[in-house]
């Protein structure tokens, strides 16, 4: 029992995990840009949510838009100002902006509210309810639920819809999508908008959840995300889901198992134990270099 | 229905057209040839707004395109297909040609359009589920022009079509340009395979060093000595 | 400035000058700047009373700050700055032992008191041999005793027989705790049920907790800082962990009360340094003050260690006559009987105060003052 | 057949997935040899030189080079045992200078150790100056040794495809595969490379396979041609045989071919 | 290096530069604490070139260089604090068992291309981490008290074998094969390059020098613990090679010091001087986007001629 009550907790973690990694795998899958600033956009998220509902008085619902509001033009923001000049530029050249931007938003963020972390506000009670002794709360099942309706939702953006289409397009070749008509900034915006959106989403869930936000909570959700989006693909919008529950299972047992100092260690070696075997990812089509 | 003039280029500090003019009419096939650097792709791409070009005038069906970025004048009817094919290799052969179409909303037009893409390349139909990065060049040089006539364009860019095609397939490519243009397109050809592109183009300008350094009509470029020289292999 | 002052020997002449210089290098970016900058906030309230009470016998008590980051590798580059460039008459600083010890070897070579607020680990002030480092001090109690006061209180107050522990590894405060704690607790006929650990930043520990309650234990001992613990507390509860849960002065914020919320508190029990709700005098006017300045907010231990720590090295520099760092060491050394609002403090052989804990219980959200157990 | 051949593949194919892109090709391929690889687009030509050169691994079949099993052996061992190639897509090794690429090239020829080149050994500087010296001799060769400081992306078009050509020659192979050399030149640069490649055949002792759609390089100057589609042999001759096989004719050359005059 | 005139040059150069600085430091005319900013700007002039022969040179996008310092900083501390060995064998060993591991981690993982390599690395570097944390011989999370015994003498020799050793080899047909796996991987492999050898032996010698720069490290800030060792730290390494620019050594090296420089300067600004940090780098990266240095070294600034920068990589 004690071991399913495990599997149950690793399933909850792994949904935040996985929240985060869509937003994630979304924008690394088009612009090829490690975003390192979406655990900052994702902090952002829940700091707005946490205003939105202390200071304004709002509800969970209506807070949860204005964070995604929010971050949405923050991403065009920080696209516009700090990536757009970089389309050109090697990828680590972007890369290292994106580490600049995440730093500047962590430290402006301490700079007007400091460093202490913040008890979010009790929305969304949680109920545990048991089933055969196992207990769930129904916080983590609205968790699971939320995400994977976000991972049909983009998987149909990006593969269905003109846009979609529009976003791989310029994401391989942005010279030839402008001469399909497409409009490529305009298709980036759209990109970061998306992505952002849903960092802050998760940032509102995340507060809601384990109830403390600060100011530097992206930057280890951040890396996990990243971490899952790699190991189910990069850019392969089910592979982020299933990279992140991977993710948060394999931690809960190794916790389980007593082992809790080694749990990132145990997470990085199945990662590259993975990587070693698929070495696109999980659902990383094998395609090698056509020559 | 397009008149250039005086158009200058510059790479950087390179300058690669140096007061180029040429005109294209209605319903016409123009071919541009030269040697390799001649600055003939960096003409089209200059037509087609990838690139801006510092000084000189571009008149498209009587209005000023210069400076307009590529999407729109794509929307205007200008469709060029790239130098190099430069397909979607992410995406399937039917996504590609889906994209070529993009700024159109006539849902029986394109339907009709890609019917007709695909029976002049049967290839293409056969592959149409394949993500197109894994086609052989050939293949690709099929998709990128079945995609660019997807738009329905007034004008079509063409930048070496022939380029790594089975010789079958450069006859069929030849024919399907004669064909597109009986239909009404109008077509400015690039190509270093000056005899095919000589044999179906009303008329020719030969571009040197940035330069337009011969022009008239097919026939007279396909006698002249010169040509016959520099891009004609001279037998 | 450069040049002639080679005399890096306490700087006897230095006491002439108009002010009395303390260098303040702390964790105020980084990890556990919430220590830092809490200390931060205490120092300065003192520093504004002393001066406005006209200073230390007559100086004025000037602050030079260094931000170490919480990294212990900028905390030693910080002490090399004040001690070097900056010719401080002391040093305050860090909120952490680890960082703290990064400053020792720097302070002790250029003979400069330091004096940490908050750095509870035995070896800040000893070396592994046991033997004293001159010139450090503390104004906190160490590890151990906190440790051993939790385990008494479990046993003979909430008469309990089985415990686990959940500590934080990052954190030699914490292990500290853990190890005392288990050693005294077992010592009396207790038995530690289970022994876990989780890293600081942690966010989920339903899987460890999950562990712990299988272990059926009628007490956990909980020992880190509230960042983390008011999740592990929330957590706890949810997975059905109803036994009475233990912490210490890592545990004391507003904010752990946000993070775990009132109820989950219910139950559980903090040994502390001060209470902001203790009635004696001296806390009080500190607390008054305290919130006069800070805008209504109540002050937290941290604040009370470093609002503590200048009264102590004034104390001491009033006692030496000047700030010569060797008088003003055997000062530190011999301080006696001093009324803190922590304590009333005495410093023994070990550079360690000694003063009494506070044990606290959450009711409702609120400490209350449930005893005060003295060394 | 006497002496044995440079190169066999016996039955060599692969697939991708479902689809078969080569299936059971055999070659022979003599030393000294001129050999032609031609066929429609997609029909595998370029596969097979993947497979030559160990960027592939065969799903089926064998290759061999002067009678020792290629399978599985790495690219760079393939290269060493004496098989090197252009790309379709020119690969030039485009932030270094033209000099340096050729330099690449020998490097696997040269002996010294990373030992010698960190402390400087006499070693050291004895294999650089000759490595030096054969690259810019070999620079001359094909009219490049002006250009040897050069950055290769800054070269134009034709002289980046003479550049590969030198840098795979460089690694002194026995045979030489070249994917496409005549694409995106005109008539007369073609001639330019067909003359080329004949002096190089001669200088160095090569056997030359290529692909090519100009028909009028690969009739001009093949001796003999393979003839691929949809990933198999459909003929194999010399020119004339295969300008008149109806296969070809109907899968690749269409009906009227304009190279009577060659 | 390419010759041995410019090769003694340097060597020359450099013991002047030496000779200097310890004048000036015997005569007191620089004072003590900027002789620690000194030790530090060289230890990350290490760190930077360790990492340059890795990303700039080879191509290979390492994102765990912090895990071969940490393995140099604890393996040499083992050395001094637990063995009573000398210090440069303390040295010398941390950088061979930190090369060691880079040949450990590197055999399995260069295998993996861009960010999927980025990503194991990065692992590896964690995994590192983790263990040190959880070793209670080297003091676990709370840390490792070390001597202090680095002095500017030490440190600037190593800084110097470092420099000669990767300028050498970046010099030399060892140095082409490298560069010619970061240019094009299965051009390089068809030119009879044994890219996994190359690859192995670039990152093993990185770390190497990491090592010994962790060893520097270690004996320089009185206490070393795990979490000096995180991935941030491999990412302020790797700040100052893409802010040199890509394949410069010398930018690699006035990166590091610039930054060193400035992350000093700012001490005294508590509060804003991570805004100015990050602000600086987000600045020179968005106006110089291939780095300070873009690929060229300052060496060809002296040069008359073939000294064309290739700064016209944004149009490619
Ligand atoms: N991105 C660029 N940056 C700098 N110079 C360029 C760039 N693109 C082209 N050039 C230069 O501009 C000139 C014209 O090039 P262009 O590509 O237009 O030639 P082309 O006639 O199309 O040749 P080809 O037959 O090889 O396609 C050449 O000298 C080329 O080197
Ligand atoms: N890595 C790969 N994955 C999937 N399919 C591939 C791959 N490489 C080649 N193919 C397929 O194998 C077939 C043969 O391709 P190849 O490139 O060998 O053709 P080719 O004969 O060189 O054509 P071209 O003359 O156009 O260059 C093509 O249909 C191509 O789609
Ligand atoms: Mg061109
Ligand atoms: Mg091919």
């Amino acid at each position: 029992m004690e071991w399913i009550q495990q599997l149950v907790n690793g399933i909850s973690l792994g949904s935040i995990y996985a929240l985060i990694a869509l937003g994630y795998t979304m924008v690394y899958g088009i612009i090829k840009l490690i975003n390192f600033a979406h655990g900052e956009v994702f902090m952002i998220g829940a700091f707005v949510g946490f205003y939105a509902i202390r200071g304004l008085g709002l509800g969970l619902f209506p807070a949860l838009l204005l964070a995604m509001l929010v971050c949405a033009s923050l991403g065009v923001i920080i696209e516009r100002i700090a990536y757009k000049r970089l389309r050109h530029a090697t990828r680590i050249a972007a890369l290292t902006t994106a580490i600049g931007v995440s730093l500047f938003i962590q430290y402006v963020t301490i700079y007007f509210r400091g460093a202490q972390p913040e008890g979010y506000p009790d929305v969304f009670p949680s109920a545990n309810f048991k089933i055969f002794g196992v207990s769930i709360s129904s916080q983590s099942i609205f968790i699971l639920v939320v995400s994977i309706l976000l991972m049909i939702m983009l998987q149909f953006i990006v593969h269905r819809t003109k846009i979609g289409k529009a976003m791989r397009a310029v994401s391989h070749d942005a010279e030839a999508a402008q001469l399909m008509g497409i409009n490529v900034d305009n298709t980036i915006s759209a990109t970061f908008a998306i992505g952002s959106a849903l960092a802050g989403a998760a940032g509102v869930i995340f507060g809601v959840y384990y109830g403390k936000i600060e100011p530097l909570m992206g930057i280890m959700p951040g890396l996990k995300a990243f971490i899952a989006a790699v190991l189910g693909g990069i850019g392969i919008i089910p592979g982020a889901m299933v990279g992140g529950l991977l993710l948060g299972v394999v931690e809960t047992f190794v916790s389980a198992a007593g082992y809790s100092m080694w749990r990132d260690a145990v997470a990085f070696i199945i990662l590259i134990l993975i990587l070693l075997f698929k070495p696109t990812g999980l659902f990383g089509k094998n395609m090698r270099e056509k020559v | 229905m397009l008149k250039v003039d005086e158009l200058d280029v510059f790479y950087g500090n390179i300058q690669a057209l140096k007061g180029v003019s040429l005109d294209v009419r209605q319903g016409e096939v123009i071919t541009l040839i030269g040697a390799n650097g001649a600055g003939k792709s960096t003409l089209l791409k200059a037509l087609s707004g990838l690139l801006k070009p510092q000084r000189g005038v571009i008149d498209y069906l009587g209005q000023s395109i210069v400076g307009k970025p590529a999407q729109t004048i794509v929307r205007d009817g200008i469709s060029h297909v790239p130098e190099g094919r430069r397909v979607f290799a992410n995406m399937t052969v039917q996504e590609n040609l889906e994209l070529g179409a993009y700024l159109r909303k006539d849902k029986a037009g394109i339907r009709e359009d890609m019917r007709q893409v695909y029976e002049r390349f049967p290839r293409l139909l056969e592959r149409r589920g394949q993500l197109s990065g894994t086609l052989s060049g050939g293949e690709q040089q099929m998709l990128a022009m079945g995609r660019a006539l997807m738009a329905r364009p007034k004008l079509l860019l063409l930048d070496e079509p022939s380029m790594g095609l089975a010789p079958l397939l450069v006859q069929t490519i030849f024919q399907i340009i004669e064909e597109i243009n009986r239909d009404g397109t109008t077509i400015l050809l690039v190509e270093q395979n000056a005899h095919m592109a000589l044999s179906v183009a009303s008329r020719a300008y030969v571009i040197e060093t940035g330069r337009i350094a011969l022009s008239g009509t097919a026939a007279e470029l396909q006698a002249s000595e010169q040509v016959k020289q520099a891009y004609l292999g001279g037998q | 400035g450069c040049g002639g002052g080679s005399d890096t020997s306490g700087g006897t002449e230095q006491t002439s000058g108009d002010a009395i210089k303390i260098g303040v290098n702390l964790e105020l970016s980084g990890g556990v700047a919430s220590y830092g900058s809490s200390l931060a906030d205490g120092l300065e309230l003192a520093k504004e009373q002393i001066n406005a009470d006209g200073g230390i016998d007559g100086k004025q008590v000037e602050f030079v700050k260094v931000d170490n980051k919480s990294d212990a590798a900028e905390a030693t580059n910080g002490a090399i700055k004040l001690t070097g460039q900056d010719k401080v008459d002391a040093i305050i600083g860090a909120a952490t032992s680890g960082h703290t010890i990064a400053q020792v070897q720097v302070a002790t070579d250029k003979q400069t008191v330091i004096i940490s607020p908050s750095a509870t680990a035995p070896n800040v002030t000893t070396d592994d041999d046991g033997n004293v480092k001159d010139f450090v001090f503390r104004t906190s109690y160490i590890d151990p005793f906190q440790g051993t006061v939790a385990a008494n209180f479990a046993l003979e107050t909430l008469g309990v027989k089985t415990a686990a522990i959940y500590a934080d590894r990052a954190s030699d405060y914490a292990k500290g705790l853990a190890a005392s704690f288990k050693e005294d607790f077992e010592a009396a006929g207790g038995q530690i049920v289970a022994e876990e650990f989780y890293l600081e930043k942690d966010t989920d520990f339903r899987g460890t907790l999950t562990r712990i309650k299988s272990a059926n234990p009628e007490f956990v001992f909980i020992p880190g800082y509230y960042g983390e613990v008011g999740l592990i507390v929330k957590q706890a509860r949810e997975a059905g962990i109803d036994v009475p849960l233990m912490g210490a002065d890592g545990w004391d914020s507003p904010t752990l009360i946000e993070l775990a919320g009132v109820e989950a508190l219910n139950n559980t029990f903090i040994t502390n340094h001060y209470s902001s709700e203790d009635p004696d005098e001296t806390i009080q006017e500190f607390v008054t003050a305290f919130k006069t300045k800070y805008k209504d907010k109540a002050p937290d231990a941290f604040n009370a260690l470093g609002y503590d720590t200048l009264y102590l090295l004034k104390d001491a520099i009033e006692r030496a006559g000047s700030v010569d760092s060797d008088k003003l060491k055997d000062a530190l050394a011999q301080t006696k009987d001093l009324n803190l609002v922590t304590g009333i403090i005495t410093i023994d052989e070990q550079h360690n105060p000694i003063k009494s804990a506070t044990v606290l219980e959450y009711v409702d959200g609120k400490h209350t003052f449930k005893t005060k157990v003295n060394p | 057949m006497t002496t044995a051949p440079l190169l066999r593949v016996s039955g060599a194919g692969i697939q991708f997935g479902g689809l078969k892109a080569v299936s059971d090709v055999h070659m022979e391929v003599n030393e000294g040899e001129l050999i032609g690889l031609i066929g429609p687009n997609g029909a595998g030509k370029t596969t097979c030189f993947n497979l030559l050169t160990g960027v592939y691994m065969p799903t089926e079949g064998e290759i061999s080079l002067e009678g020792q099993r290629l399978n599985g052996l790495a690219p760079f061992k393939i290269t060493r045992k004496g098989i090197s190639r252009t790309f379709q897509n020119i690969r030039l090794f485009k932030e270094l200078s033209v000099l340096d690429n050729v330099k690449v090239a020998y490097h696997s020829l040269a002996r010294h150790s990373m030992f010698s080149s960190i402390f400087r050994l006499p070693s050291h500087f004895k294999e650089e100056r000759e490595m030096e010296q054969k690259a810019i001799e070999f620079l001359s060769v094909f009219d490049l040794d002006g250009l040897k400081d050069e950055t290769a992306k800054n070269l134009p078009y034709g002289q980046q495809r003479r550049l590969e050509i030198a840098r795979a020659l460089a690694a002194e192979p026995k045979l030489l595969l070249l994917d496409e050399p005549a694409a995106g030149m005109n008539p007369q640069e073609t001639m330019e490379l067909m003359d080329l490649i004949a002096f190089i055949r001669e200088k160095f002792d090569l056997t030359i396979i290529l692909i090519e759609h100009d028909m009028q390089l690969v009739m001009g100057i093949c001796e003999r041609i393979y003839v691929l589609d949809h990933g198999q042999l459909i003929a194999e001759g010399d020119p004339n045989f295969v300008r008149n096989h109806p296969k070809v004719i109907e899968a690749y050359l269409g009906e009227e071919v304009d190279t009577d005059d060659a | 290096m390419k010759n041995t005139k410019g090769f003694w040059g340097f060597l020359i150069f450099a013991f002047a530069f030496y000779g200097i600085s310890q004048l000036l430091m015997v005569m007191n005319i620089i004072p003590y604490h900027y002789v620690n900013t000194m030790v530090f700007i060289a230890i990350n002039i290490i760190l930077a070139v360790s990492l340059h022969i890795v990303i700039g040179v080879t191509g290979q996008f390492s994102l765990g260089h912090a895990g071969f310092l940490a393995i140099g900083a604890y393996v040499s501390a083992i050395m001094t604090m637990k063995l009573q060995l000398p210090f440069f064998v303390a040295l010398f060993v941390g950088g061979t068992i930190a090369a060691l591991a880079g040949l450990v981690v590197g055999i399995p993982s260069l295998r993996l291309k861009g960010d999927y390599l980025a990503i194991a690395t990065l692992g590896f570097g964690e995994i590192i981490r983790i263990m040190f944390l959880n070793i209670d011989y080297v003091g676990g999370a709370a840390g490792m008290q070390v001597s202090h015994l680095t002095t500017w003498t030490y440190a600037f020799v190593c800084l110097v074998i470092t420099i000669v050793v990767i300028v050498n080899l970046t010099n030399s047909s060892h140095g082409r094969a490298c560069i010619s796996i970061r240019e094009d991987e299965i051009a390089a492999d068809a030119m009879g390059i044994n890219t996994t050898y190359y690859k192995v032996a670039a990152f093993t010698l990185g770390s190497f020098f990491a090592g010994v720069a962790g060893g520097l490290y270690a004996h320089n800030f009185y206490i070393i613990q795990p979490g000096n060792f995180g991935f941030i730290k491999s990412i302020d390494i790797l700040i100052f090679v893409v802010l040199g620019g890509l394949g410069s050594m010398s930018g690699a090296v006035i990166a590091a010091i610039l930054l060193t420089v400035v992350s000093t300067f700012l001490q005294g600004y508590a509060e804003t001087r991570m805004i100015i940090y990050s602000l600086v780098l987000i600045i020179v990266m968005l106006y110089r986007p291939q780095g300070l240095m873009g690929t060229s070294e300052i060496t060809s600034w002296f040069k008359k001629k073939g000294g064309k920068s290739n700064d016209n990589r944004t149009t490619a």
